[in-house]
């Protein structure tokens, strides 16, 4: 019995420190540089938004990405704060769309889209990258914010 | 001999239960909090895991991805159930393999199991839900009432 | 043949020709393995459900019995049994098999000593030459029906007792060379309102404690008149609470001479929580063990109480409390019958 | 550290049971009923859905999430089609959980066979 519980207790303290260290790996927040130069699509305004959002320290880490039409935000949230959630999230959202009236304006405090957007950012630094391209990338992502269980 | 009245005196009765009860072995408390603990924890860390690994590998957003965690994790219970593991877990952990939507898992399939020598219709069908039935039941009725409730709130409470 | 109001004196003293007993792969494991006329290493026994797999240790244990004698089948006149199922069928329908007049009951794990009493009473009168008298009970068939399906993963408490899967059969005759039985006690319905079934011992024990006190009372007999006083199914806490109990009464069995069936067939290392339980636990650990014991001369005198929890699962849903009732038979070795 | 507290939040969740087991002396089924009954009240207030977003499966796999969830689908509905939306909701409302266990629940009698 004690040698059963010992290997489960040990086991246990592996898979919590196994997992627990890599969230202060991101606490540089903007770990792509923000980008408005690139030549085909103009990014300054995913650039004003990771600004703006710097600001809130609730925040650990800010992805952006617009075309002309949309800009989608999605952050990471210090894990402490995400008991508000919810309310952080309604704060951002009316921030960012009262800075971007001329924008549709995605915000997003999800993983998936954080993971999607990063794609999409690494994409862009690419030169062959077309507007098209990011249309139809950032057109996906706006689809699975949508999707609800 | 008072035997005869005995047992319908409630005093004698209760008399009886005291003495039982000082001889009765306790319920382990504290460890089985303990072992609830550390397995149900250690199911929901799964759980948490696999969840994880649905939104980094697979499209599926964080709201999404619960329901294939639990296909999931139900589906690792079968197995568990049927090779005869679940119930040695349950046995050990308490409310920390019962508490979690595997336990739920883990009533209906095995009741699927047991009642297989009855027949497909009366006996798996009529039976799967001999454990987990109430849950069903009174989980679909709470929400009616509560969303019920929140809604005339809503509506009429001037919200 | 009476004496009192509940004890039967056998006075023609109806012997025990012979005894079968099987058990299954928990039961191979356990402290007892030699006392097994057949162990099966597979609980299903290649049947299709459990209850047929428990028809089948019945049917085994009847054959055996009559196997070890020098009776033929024919001359058995009755079969008087019974078990836990739902209208005792594994029962019933092993007495299909064996094809004599049957005699079916219930008294949950008390069976085991009822049957036995009811034969001998039987025999003692006249009404046969040769009884099969068996009971059975299969762990799995058991828990399904009284608990949870066998897979599910409930957690049982400390004073949950295991059912034994077996069963035991003792073929009782008119004369013969064996063990002989020499008085019974019927016992009452003993209800303390105990509503907890998963402490059944703690349910049990008075009512083997008024068996036992009613029998010593109508013989006119002290405790020392039995080498050996053993109780059914009361397991950990009941064998515990009805010593006692007994002690508190007056009667001061030492604690040695006082044993249970339910704590002598497994390990202490088997994960059975308090104990066993069972109409098979009385009737393998008694037909078994006890009487190999008695027959090489350890003892010569022992009084065996099975103890049975009346309740079904609908009681318990209906907040009842469980009826318990115990019956004793005294079983002496045929040396100092002379 | 969603790691770390769905470890915590979940195990938590699961001591409460035990403790309803143990001191209450409840069955399973008076206690998972309970939990979920539990879940939908915590909603209705509000409260279940910080819990999931800060302990992810912790909340998401105990059986309380199970009347969270439930309510989710109904109040859904109802936000759509007012007072009406709640009946017709309740209708609609799947739960992963419960089709996954009768499903595996059909696959395991056709494949296993109980241990005892």
């Amino acid at each position: 019995m004690n040698r059963k519980k010992a290997i489960i207790t040990v086991s246990l303290f592996f898979l919590l420190f196994g997992c627990g260290t890599d969230s202060n790996t991101d606490q540089n927040k903007q770990d792509t540089p923000i980008t408005g130069s690139n030549k085909l699509i103009d990014q300054q305004p995913s650039a004003d938004a990771k600004e703006m959002i710097n600001k809130h320290e609730e925040i650990s880490a800010i992805k952006a990405v617009n075309n002309s039409e949309t800009i989608v935000v999605a952050v990471k949230v210090n894990h402490s704060e995400r008991f508000t959630l919810k309310s952080l999230r309604k704060k951002m959202e009316k921030e960012l769309k009262d800075s971007f009236p001329k924008l549709d304006v995605e915000f997003s405090t999800d993983l998936k889209i954080f993971l999607e957007l990063e794609k999409l950012e690494e994409e862009i630094q690419a030169d062959h990258f077309t507007e098209d391209k990011l249309d139809k990338g950032l057109k996906e992502i706006i689809k699975l914010s949508k999707e609800q269980t | 001999m008072t035997d005869k009245k005995k047992k319908k005196l409630p005093p004698d009765a209760l008399k009886y239960q005291a003495f039982q009860q000082q001889r009765e072995v306790k319920r382990p408390l504290l460890k089985n909090c303990l072992k609830a603990f550390l397995v149900g924890g250690f199911i929901c860390l799964i759980g948490q895991l696999i969840s994880t690994f649905y939104i980094y590998y697979f499209n599926f957003t964080e709201q999404t991805a619960g329901n294939p965690t639990t296909a999931t994790l139900i589906f690792l219970t079968m197995l568990l159930t049927g090779f005869g593991v679940y119930d040695r877990i349950g046995q050990f952990a308490g409310a920390g393999s019962a508490v979690p939507v595997t336990g739920f898992g883990n009533a209906v399939i095995s009741a699927a199991i047991e009642h297989k020598t009855e027949g497909f219709i009366l006996g798996v069908g009529g039976n799967i839900f001999k454990i987990a039935g109430p849950v069903i039941v009174y989980g679909v009725f709470s929400a009616f009432i509560v969303a019920l409730i929140k809604t005339i709130i809503l509506e009429w409470g001037g919200f | 043949m009476l004496i009192g109001h509940q004890t039967w004196v056998f006075d023609n003293k109806p012997v025990i020709l012979a005894t079968g007993t099987v058990g299954g792969p928990f039961e191979a494991n356990g402290m007892i393995p030699n006392d097994f006329d057949l162990l099966h290493d597979n609980i299903w026994l290649k049947q299709a459900s459990f209850e047929k797999a428990q028809q089948a240790l019945m049917e085994e244990a009847c054959q055996i019995a009559i196997k070890k004698s020098n009776i033929e089948k024919e001359q058995v006149q009755f079969f008087i049994g019974g078990d836990l199922i739902n209208q005792i069928t594994p029962t019933s329908f092993a007495a299909n098999t064996l094809g004599t007049p049957y005699f079916g009951l219930f008294s949950a794990c008390a069976t085991s000593m009822e049957s036995l009493a009811l034969s001998a009473a039987i025999i003692n009168a006249g009404g046969a030459n040769h009884i099969l008298s068996g009971v059975s009970s299969h762990n799995a068939s058991a828990e399904r029906q009284f608990r949870y399906p066998t897979e599910y993963g409930g957690q049982k408490p400390p004073t949950a007792q295991w059912t034994v899967t077996g069963a035991g059969c003792a073929l009782v005759g008119k004369e013969g060379e064996g063990p002989v039985i020499t008085s019974a006690t019927i016992g009452k319905i003993v209800d303390m309102g105990m509503t907890d079934p998963f402490n059944m011992g703690g349910a049990m024990a008075p009512a083997a404690v008024e068996t036992i006190e009613a029998h010593l009372k109508e013989r006119n007999i002290d405790h020392t008149y039995y080498d050996l006083i053993i109780t059914g199914d009361l397991a950990q806490i009941g064998r515990e609470v009805s010593l006692d109990l007994l002690h508190k009464h007056g009667i001061d069995i030492p604690e040695e001479k006082y044993v249970d069936c339910g704590l002598t067939i497994y390990r202490e290392d088997q994960a059975v929580l308090a104990g066993a339980s069972g109409p098979a636990c009385s009737a393998v650990v008694t037909y078994g063990h006890f009487l190999n014991r008695l027959k090489q001369g350890e003892f010569d005198r022992i009084l065996v109480v099975a103890t049975g929890a009346l309740h079904s699962p609908l009681s318990i849903y209906q907040k009842d409390p469980i009826p318990c009732i115990a019956h004793a038979v005294s079983i002496e070795s045929g040396r100092d019958r002379k | 550290m969603i790691f770390f507290w769905a470890f915590v939040i979940g195990g938590l969740i699961c001591v409460i049971g035990q403790i309803m087991f143990d001191v209450f002396k409840l069955s399973p089924a008076h206690t998972l009923t309970t939990l979920v009954v539990a879940g939908a009240i915590l909603d209705g207030l509000g409260l279940y859905e910080p819990l999931i977003d800060f302990a992810g499966a912790g909340a998401t796999v105990p059986i309380t999430s199970f009347g969270n969830s439930l309510v989710h689908g109904a109040m859904a509905e109802a936000e759509k089609h007012g007072i009406i939306g709640v009946i017709t909701g309740m209708f609609e409302v799947t739960s992963s959980g419960i089709s996954a266990a009768i499903i595996f629940g059909v696959i395991g009698a056709l494949i296993f066979k109980a241990k005892g």
